[in-house]
């Protein structure tokens, strides 16, 4: 009963943050403006995180936790250097 | 075979990367140990070439070597495997590798950043697609033998260069991608990369998985055949070729070679008379395809004045009479066509490097005279004639030997007699014409082989057409250009490739016999299989 | 063997004379007596021969070359090849005799004797073939060697222009000849020439014979000048008189008459090969001889009187009879020797008044008599004067004529009238190049004052017009073995009765002769007038102008034709390549599943997971968002194509590839940021609302129907894949070694760094090359103009933003270390590897530029990104080779765990050691590349280059990358 | 001592976190993890010589639960805003005065603010030490200025002085 | 699932191909960018469905292959994603310096008239 | 279904499922707001709910399930949410001000002058 709840409760979480993703990725396509397409990939980049670790739950195995580590750790770097080209117009100065 | 010869075959490509590897690390002043470096990396290769084919060629009939990496097992680690014919190519490798270098070491060596690491990296590249067993292993060596002809391609950068390259690079990225799919629908279906091993399970196959093999298969022929410039896959030659630099180019010439290589080995290997349902797959398209090819090379010969694009287009030729002949499928011209590889490889090297010196000194103006000359009915030779007639101009010392080494080219890649190009056109033509041998059976001929032999003949006129215009353009006609100012180290990897040339005319008897006994085993790909696959740990 | 001796020295000789010549300085007089010595060496072997020939024996010798082929170098003399051999180096030697004092001391002679003597061994190659194949191969050789001794003045235009046309006509009649050959030999059987002869019946009858025929007969034909190939030869007297003496005398030209009458056994015979070379020799031998009569310069007209001759021989030829055959021996051997001592004659004028026009010349009988008398009678043997050699030889032409008239066609019956005429011109130009010259006044105004030239310089004139007199007063006792042996080596037992005699009695063939000589001197008065008006052409007949017409097919086939082709064949455009690739590899893997079919495998579905399926359309929507947006909203795209890869990922979790999973993303982080870092030199796009042109939008339609059926291609390949059963394939193999075998329990990682290290190491070195590329061609980065100055988002003033952000930046990166450590440690038996580790570690780096700006970086650490990739290459490569040493294979393993007391196991594996090159080399590249890129904008500040003529105005922008 | 733990703390941290990752705390790993913690602690010292001194643990310590709870008091009113309606709050940027300069405090600051929902760190100059706030729903200013600058400004400055 | 799996290559495929057909730089690069990801998930199908788990053994083991996703084609896509990015990079900066030398950003250097 | 989870007993099932529930959520909220809030400064806020406790749920959870099922500490997950911790300010900040700056080079009325630029 409790594997049978927490299954569906598990699938309805995965569910949320599939649709969070989508959400996400709605405010990637419509922007309209960069800075909304970036905090929308940001999002986008977070949800995903989220989800590989409720993946790792589902299958009870923890090879995934270094997929999440390493978007927690450097999830931001493609959003920040995005940010910092509209801000200079340049990734590095 | 033990000790150290054992281990001669993976030095082709061990021993570049090693001293690649040490080259990239060095600083860039350090240049006249790169060149020491480079230079005997490519004698050791071709001294390891020149003793691999001698091993093959001792070994008789199925006389193949197998190196296993890493000492697994050859159905799942990977293989190198030498034959004659990768040793062969290996042989060719080396000498357009050293031509290259020595020619680099005049000037282009220092026109861009690592010259010597890249020329080390592409050797290897060429080298690995050679000698590996491994479909996988040979999309890496494509792409390392690629990156390294992206990186010689733009060495000394520049517009043309660049333009050209974009081009280059994005179709060969493009056909990166072609043959990925191909391999991995190959692995799909028959659940092996090892080229014997699968051909070990190709009889095995249900029948129902058989289309999605050929597809595969036909989608990494696509692959190779922009490779190796097919028409209409091949646009990207003349201008890439054109625009590299003469190093660069020469080693080219091996290049597209690496695709016919590729076709010939496969088709043979996995769609050979006793593979059943699937023999000839796709051989029919090849001859089509060759033919057309030559046709289209015959004629972008024909309508171009540049020297750099003749040579760019008598690599179409070279490799549209590759493909054709692997298209006939036939022993005797397979035999021919490895001679034709090799000595058209040389020539066309030759060439490219040749070609430079030759434009050294010229003013810029010539060419853009040399359009309006071609209508050549205007009449400006009376006057001239009334000057000084008959009184011979002497030619110095560097230019007669221009010429003489241009001649030598021109006859090689047009087929003509006494060189080594004419050898090979007659054994593709015998061949065509007599697949069972001279006078033995009366072996009909195909609409395709009778295409081929005339492409061959009017594509071998259009390279002398456009030969002579070039060469009396630039040797003869233009009078007071300067004598251009060669350096010993320049010309002599033109005369190398050259009297390899004159060597293989002299020595056609032995050079054929090597051929053909090539041929003979790469048609009959069961002692290949079996030694590949058949052995176990 | 004796054989074996003379026969090769008679070819090989004049090469080793042409070898030695060609080293000598380049004024070296001497160089002449080499040459002559050379020739005459030559014609003492072939006389050696003789004699052999003479017994009845046929000497021959043969010398493996090329077995496999069917190829031997093989030499046979009989009695026509020896006749050849003679004219050939008999008349080289009196042509090296006479070059020797014609040629001038400034020109540069050992090429010219060099070129000489080559082309004689390539000449007696030819005629003492006896393997078809092989003639070619000396046929081809004569041709260039004829091409280098035309264009030997390549200082005149005329000279380069007669060599080409003269080559483009010998040597693409010889590619012909050599595909007649080939064909020949297909039908034989064999390619040697003994075979070949004795094979005439089945060669006849065979459905090959025509198309053999034909491509022969067309070597032939454009060799011997035979019309309408018979343009170039006129062209060819660019070259100095000598060669001329040589080449269209006795050698170059008769090189296809040599072929028709060496073959004649086995191609002549039908009325295919009468029907062919019949017309073609008659209205050669008429329109050479028409023509010859109108030209000026005495070289020109010797040239088509050579013209004329030979489409006399062809036409002897073609008669298919057994009389006729030895008559055009004979008249082969007649026109050799009154030929070439004309053009020696002409020479001589030449070289002594400065002027070979015939309209300039005049009474040189006065001051040069013995010169004029030899030519007197050299031309009375062309013109077929009695007691001369050519007198003899015509009449039996007139007799063929005659008996061939029996034959009831047309063109059978006018033989006999065509040949009377044919002399009557003969007479005429024969007539018009003695009196127009050496008769009349004498005249003054010559570039030189003629005087007799060198004695030497005659004799080999004296020699040949003796020749002409002996055979024309004595033929039997004279040429009459050597015509013998030569008809019977090709007729052989069929080799008629014929008698040579000057007097057969009155008969219809001496009042031809006679009519011939009338009507040709009534022909000279009658023209003299308008011959001495000095009008240039032939009239009827100045349309034909065969140069031209080369001319104009020469400029079509390589301008008009070739270039108009190639527009039609190929593009020089991308895009159009691209789309044939896509396409091809689309209808090729079509083709090859249309036979069969392509159905789904009967393995049971995987239910659907709606949260994958979700995650998908995130994808699909991302991937098609980034297609759409990609042209003018570059940035936007780049945010999209990170949802891809990012979906990709997830996918690659969800199916339980965690390594891919981290690479994937890994390496999307790097390729973002390198293509914003690119993204600063690109030019600014706004969307622009044309391109709505119907045309354009057609295009678009295609493309997206291309690429919708690539897509759904790949779609049904990889369903009907994953619905099959799996093949018993090899993968097991590396689950069940993995650890037992290679020591690490994340198979994936031991597949990459031991069972297919290999791989791996080839992949790392692609990295290196790319990066050294990058490298090297960003050292000559030039930015477009309008790149060049700031970008204008920093226009605006802005302070302390990157202050905060940069702490944390600054602080992330020890983190980023010890995580990219910890990857590289375990990614033996778990998630990560070399790769992973080495990619994060260049991110960390990144993340420094970015936070600190490049030159602030720099201050404060160092990376040697090329050292760390050579040491990366080398380990890893060092690794593999490291197991060469224990006499194991490249890159075998070796793995053990050192027992390190307290601190645990510590495994030790060469697999980590390479995994170790994998990590530096990978982070050394990546870092390489992003720097390397990220240094363009520190060197900015530097001259604007000048706007490149090439480039077009982009349309002005305003916004930044994206609205 | 300075030179071989230049920032011990960040040192300490790398450890902690090696441990972790590794789950273990065999002597192996141990030493593995130090030796990277101190690699971790020098690269640092290159890129930022400075060292900070962080003093009061206590009031870090009190800080942290602080905004922890805070921190879920705001997922809830922000939760509120987006699925309520937008007429019932007002949006907008409140401009702050701050007395710290500390970078690394400033960081910790940032990372608050951000962390919590409705608070959103937008501009700060550092010359005036003025930072720009952007606030999702902005009631009460004096409210914002009063949480930041003694909520959390406060505490910071106790901490890095 | 299969066939969701076998429609997102074929989405991303597609667009990637109509990309490669696109006359500006920056269209060619992201296209190529996206047939590489459809191209990886393309080899990573060709090793079936992947149902089974992460080929991580358990230290000692021999993995089953029943159980275990095929190791194979995760290592062949591995190889091609370096290789990818590899020849990403190269293009991009080829891109750059061709847009330098021409001026513009068409794939033939100018727009065809 | 999740393989292990019939040996989850339901302590521990239950916290993971709520858990699970709420943090997702939280996250989901987050992202709708990203959906419904108007102007992009406010967008800016919406992803902090997941970064902040609906991060923290989910990874609660996964810490309570491993724990549980392994009868050891798995906290490793923690790790996790340090490194968002730290991150997203630096994202959010960056694009914020970016925005801004933006924002102000053309002229937007709506957003607050530079601060040593006296409004005009
Ligand atoms: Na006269
Ligand atoms: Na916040």
């Amino acid at each position: 009963m409790t594997a049978m709840v927490l299954s569906w409760c598990l699938l309805l979480a995965q569910l949320m943050l599939a649709l969070a993703m989508l959400c996400a990725t709605w405010r990637v396509l419509r922007g309209p403006r960069a800075q909304d397409r970036v905090v929308g990939l940001d999002t986008l980049y977070v949800n995903a995180m989220l989800l590989l670790v409720t993946f790792g739950i589902r299958s009870g195995t923890q090879v995934y936790f270094e997929a999440a580590l390493v978007i927690a750790l450097l999830g931001f770097v493609s959003t920040a250097a995005l940010a910092k080209f509209l801000m200079r117009g340049e990734v590095i100065e | 075979m033990n000790g150290w010869q054992q281990h001669l075959a993976i030095l082709p490509i061990a021993l570049p990367l090693i001293l690649g590897a040490i080259m990239v690390a060095l600083d860039e002043h350090r240049w006249r140990l790169k060149a020491a470096m480079g230079l005997a990396s490519i004698l050791a290769m071709l001294a390891a070439a020149a003793a691999l084919a001698v091993q093959a060629h001792a070994g008789g009939a199925a006389s193949l070597q197998v190196y296993r990496l890493g000492n697994w097992p050859a159905s799942f680690g990977i293989v190198l495997m030498v034959d004659r014919l990768s040793a062969l190519l290996l042989l060719v490798t080396a000498l357009l590798g050293l031509a290259a270098l020595l020619y680099a070491l005049a000037h282009w060596q220092r026109m861009g950043a690592h010259f010597h690491a890249l020329l080390q990296f592409q050797l290897m590249g060429l080298n690995g697609a050679f000698l590996t067993g491994d479909l996988f292993n040979l999309f890496v060596f494509f792409e390392v033998l690629l990156a390294a002809s992206y990186g010689l391609a733009l060495h000394g950068s520049g517009v043309a260069r660049v333009k050209a390259g974009l081009h280059y690079i994005s179709m060969n990225l493009a056909a990166s991608l072609l043959f990925l799919i191909g391999v991995s629908m190959i692995y799909g279906v028959a659940g092996t990369l090892n080229m014997a091993d699968l051909a070990a399970r190709l009889p095995r196959m249900p029948a129902a998985d058989r289309p999605l093999l050929e597809a595969g298969a036909a989608i990494l022929g696509v692959a190779f055949l922009v490779k190796a410039a097919m028409w209409p896959l091949g646009f990207w030659l003349m201008p890439t070729y054109a625009a590299a630099s003469p190093p660069a180019a020469a080693i080219f010439s091996m290049m597209s070679k690496v695709g016919v290589y590729a076709v010939l080995r496969l088709v043979l290997l996995l769609f050979g008379p006793e593979t059943g349902e699937s023999a000839g797959f796709g051989n029919t398209w090849l001859m089509a395809g060759g033919v057309v090819t030559i046709v289209f090379g015959a004629i972008s010969v024909l309508g171009t004045q540049d020297l750099p694009r003749l040579a760019g287009g008598c690599v179409l030729i070279s490799s549209g009479t590759l493909l054709a002949a692997v298209g006939a499928g036939q022993i005797a011209v397979t035999g021919g066509a490895l001679f034709y590889l090799t000595s058209s490889a040389l020539a066309i090297g030759a060439l490219f490097l040749l070609i430079e010196l030759l434009d050294r000194g010229r003013d810029l103006g010539a060419d853009v005279l040399a359009v309006t000359l071609e209508a050549f009915g205007d009449g400006d030779d009376e006057e001239e004639q009334q000057g000084d007639d008959g009184i011979g101009v002497p030619i110095p010392m560097t230019m007669a030997a221009l010429a003489t080494c241009f001649l030598c080219c021109a006859l090689v890649l047009a087929g003509l007699p006494p060189l080594s190009g004419f050898i090979a056109k007659f054994a593709m033509l015998d061949g065509i014409l007599n697949p069972a041998g001279l006078g033995k059976g009366p072996a009909l001929v195909t609409p395709g082989g009778w295409a081929l032999l005339i492409a061959l003949i009017l594509s071998g006129f259009a390279t002398l057409l456009a030969m002579t215009r070039a060469g009396i353009r630039n040797l003869w006609a233009d009078l007071d250009r300067a004598v251009p100012r060669v350096g010993a180290v320049e010309i002599a990897p033109v005369l190398l490739l050259i009297f390899v040339c004159i060597g293989m005319t002299v020595a056609a008897g032995p050079v054929m016999r090597y051929m053909q006994a090539t041929a003979a085993s790469l048609h009959t790909p069961q002692d290949y299989v079996r030694q590949v696959v058949g052995r176990p740990r | 063997m004796q054989d074996a001796f003379y026969l090769l020295a008679a070819v090989l000789l004049p090469y080793a004379g042409a070898l030695i010549t060609a080293l000598l300085p380049a004024n070296a007089r001497t160089v002449a007596w080499l040459a002559g010595g050379t020739a005459l060496l030559t014609l003492l072997m072939v006389v050696l021969g003789y004699s052999d020939i003479a017994a009845g024996r046929i000497p021959r010798v043969a010398l493996p070359w090329a077995p496999e082929l069917g190829l031997s170098f093989t030499l046979r003399m009989d009695g026509f090849a020896a006749t050849f051999a003679v004219m050939a180096s008999g008349i080289g030697f009196l042509v090296v005799l006479y070059s020797r004092y014609y040629m001038s001391p400034d020109d540069p002679i050992p090429r010219f004797f060099s070129f000489l003597l080559a082309f004689m061994g390539s000449m007696m190659g030819l005629v003492l073939s006896a393997n078809l194949i092989q003639l070619v191969f000396f046929w081809e050789l004569t041709s260039l060697f004829s091409f280098l001794l035309i264009g030997y003045w390549q200082n005149l235009a005329a000279a380069r222009d007669g060599a080409r046309m003269a080559l483009t006509v010998t040597a693409g009649g010889g590619l012909a000849l050599f595909a007649g050959v080939l064909v020949l030999g297909h039908i034989v059987g064999s390619y040697e020439l003994d075979a070949v002869l004795a094979a005439g019946n089945l060669v006849r009858a065979h459905p090959l014979y025509l198309p053999a025929l034909v491509l022969i007969l067309l070597g032939a034909m454009t060799k011997s000048a035979q019309f309408p190939f018979h343009f170039w030869l006129p062209h060819a007297m660019a070259a100095p008189t000598p060669v001329s003496a040589y080449l269209h005398s006795a050698t170059l030209v008769k090189a296809g008459i040599f072929l028709l009458a060496r073959l004649w056994p086995v191609l002549a015979g039908t009325d295919a090969w009468f029907w062919i070379l019949c017309p073609v020799g008659l209205i050669t031998l008429l329109v050479g001889a028409y023509v010859a009569i109108f030209q000026h310069d005495m070289k020109a007209l010797l040239a088509y009187s050579t013209i004329s001759h030979l489409g006399l021989i062809t036409l002897l030829l073609s008669l298919n009879s057994d009389l006729a055959m030895v008559a055009a021996v004979f008249h082969i051997i007649n026109h050799a020797t009154f030929k070439a001592s004309l053009f020696m004659a002409a020479g001589i004028i030449d070289h002594e008044t400065g002027t070979r026009d015939i309209r300039r010349l005049s009474g040189l009988n006065q001051s040069m008599p013995f010169t004029a008398r030899l030519a007197l009678v050299a031309a009375g043997a062309m013109a077929g004067v009695p007691l001369l050699n050519g007198f003899i030889s015509k009449e039996m032409f007139f007799t063929e004529a005659l008996t061939a008239a029996t034959t009831p066609t047309l063109l059978h019956s006018i033989l006999p009238i065509a040949a009377t005429l044919a002399s009557i011109l003969a007479v005429t130009y024969s007539l018009r190049f003695i009196h127009g010259a050496f008769f009349g006044p004498e005249t003054d105004d010559l570039p030189k004052k003629p005087h007799e030239p060198p004695q030497f310089m005659r004799v080999p004139v004296e020699i040949l017009v003796f020749a002409c007199m002996v055979v024309g007063i004595l033929p039997s006792a004279t040429v009459g073995p050597l015509l013998d042996l030569a008809a019977r080596s090709i007729l052989g037992d069929a080799t008629p009765e014929y008698s040579l005699a000057v007097w057969h009695g009155f008969n219809l063939p001496l009042v031809m002769s006679l009519i011939a000589l009338a009507g040709g001197v009534a022909l000279y008065r009658l023209l003299y007038r308008h011959l001495n008006a000095g009008i240039d052409g032939t009239p009827l007949l100045e349309r034909l102008d065969g140069r031209r017409a080369f001319d104009q097919v020469m400029v079509f086939i390589s301008w008009r034709f070739a270039r108009a082709l190639e527009r039609l064949m190929a593009t020089d455009r991308l895009q159009m390549q691209l789309r044939l690739l896509v396409c091809i590899a689309f209808l090729a893997a079509t083709l090859a599943l249309l036979p069969h079919g392509l159905a789904p495998g009967g393995v049971q579905l995987t239910p659907v997971d709606p949260v994958v399926a979700l995650m998908w359309v995130v994808g699909g929507a991302c991937a098609i968002a980034a297609a759409y947006q990609a042209k003018y909203h570059r940035l936007a795209a780049l945010v999209m194509l990170g949802g891809a890869g990012l979906v990709t990922c997830l996918t690659f979790v969800w199916f339980s590839a965690p390594d891919l999973a981290l690479t994937q993303l890994l390496v999307e982080i790097v390729t973002t940021v390198l293509m914003l870092l690119g993204l600063r030199w690109m030019p600014k796009r706004i969307e622009s609302a044309g391109s709505g042109h119907i045309l354009a939008r057609l295009r678009r339609l295609r493309d997206l129907a291309i690429a919708a059926a690539a897509g759904l291609g790949l779609t049904a390949i990889s369903y009907a894949t994953m619905t099959r059963v799996s093949p018993d394939g090899i993968s097991r193999q590396f689950l069940e070694r993995a650890y037992t075998e290679g020591g690490g329990t994340n198979v994936v990682n031991v597949i990459l760094v031991d069972f297919r290290g290999f791989d791996t190491m080839g992949e790392i070195t692609v990295l290196g090359i790319v990066a050294l590329t990058v490298f090297a061609l960003l050292r000559r980065f030039r930015p477009a103009a309008e790149s060049v100055g700031m970008p204008e988002q920093q226009q605006g003033e802005a302070r302390d933003w990157l202050l905060i952000p940069a702490v944390t930046m600054r602080l992330i990166f020890p983190v980023i270390i010890a995580v990219s450590l910890y990857l590289l440690l375990r990614g033996h038996d778990q998630p990560g590897g070399g790769f992973i580790a080495g990619l994060m570690l260049a991110i960390g780096i990144l993340l420094q530029y970015m936070a600190g700006g490049t030159r602030w970086v720099e201050d404060h650490l160092r990376v040697l990104p090329l050292r760390w990739m050579g040491f990366g290459l080398l380990l890893a490569a060092g690794t593999g080779a490291a197991a060469i040493a224990f006499g194991k294979p490249f890159l075998t393993s070796y793995f053990a765990y050192a027992d390190l007391g307290p601190l645990g196991k510590l495994p030790l594996a060469s697999a980590v050691i390479f995994d170790l090159g994998v990590f530096a080399l990978v982070f050394g590249a990546t870092v390489l590349m992003l720097i390397a890129l990220a240094h363009q904008s520190v060197r900015r500040p530097r001259a604007a280059p000048p706007p490149p003529v090439a480039a077009l105005p982009e349309p002005a922008a305003a916004a930044a990358g994206e609205n | 001592m300075r030179k071989l733990l230049p920032h011990p703390l960040v040192s300490a941290a790398l450890l902690l976190l090696w441990l972790v990752l590794d789950q273990t705390l065999a002597p192996g790993p141990v030493l593995i993890g130090s030796i990277i913690a101190l690699i971790g602690g020098w690269t640092l010292a290159q890129l930022d010589p400075g060292r900070p001194r962080l003093r009061r643990p206590g009031v870090a310590l009190r800080l942290a639960g602080q905004v922890l709870l805070d921190v879920a008091r705001s997922n809830l009113a922000v939760a509120r805003a987006i699925l309520g309606r937008p007429k019932d709050r007002r949006a907008g940027f409140i401009r702050i005065p701050l007395a710290l300069r500390d970078p690394r405090a400033l960081a910790v600051l940032a990372a608050i603010l951000t962390a919590t929902p409705g608070s959103a760190w937008v501009e700060y100059d550092g010359e005036e030490g003025c930072l720009l706030l952007h606030v999702l729903d902005l009631g009460e200013e004096e409210e914002w200025m009063r949480l930041v600058k003694d909520r959390y400004e406060q505490p910071l400055m106790e901490i890095f002085a | 699932m299969e066939l969701v799996l076998a429609l997102a290559i074929g989405i991303l495929g597609g667009s990637g191909v109509w990309l490669l057909m696109r006359p500006r730089t920056f269209q060619l690069i992201i296209g190529l960018s996206l047939l590489s990801y459809a191209v990886n998930l393309f080899i990573f199908s060709m090793g079936r469905f992947p149902v089974g788990a992460a080929p991580i053994l358990e230290p000692g083991g021999k993995g089953d292959p029943a159980s275990f996703a095929d190791p194979l084609p995760q290592s062949l896509v591995l190889t091609a994603i370096v290789i990818g990015f590899a020849t990403t990079a190269l293009f991009l900066v080829v891109m750059l310096a061709a847009r330098g030398f021409t001026g513009g950003d068409h794939v033939d250097g100018r727009p065809p008239r | 279904m999740i393989p292990q989870a019939a040996e989850l007993p339901w302590f521990a099932a239950l916290p993971v499922a709520l858990l699970l529930l709420g943090g997702a959520g939280l996250t989901l909220i987050g992202s709708i707001g990203l959906l419904r809030l108007r102007s992009f400064y406010e967008r800016v806020h919406a992803p902090t709910l997941a970064t902040s406790y609906g991060m923290g749920c989910i990874l609660i959870a996964s810490m309570i399930f491993f724990s549980v099922l392994q009868t050891r500490l798995v906290i490793h997950e923690v790790v996790i949410g340090a490194f968002i911790v730290l991150t997203t300010p630096v994202t959010l900040m960056l694009v914020a001000r970016a925005a801004l700056h933006r924002d102000r080079l053309e002229k937007n009325a709506t957003v607050p002058p530079s601060i040593n630029q006296p409004a005009t």
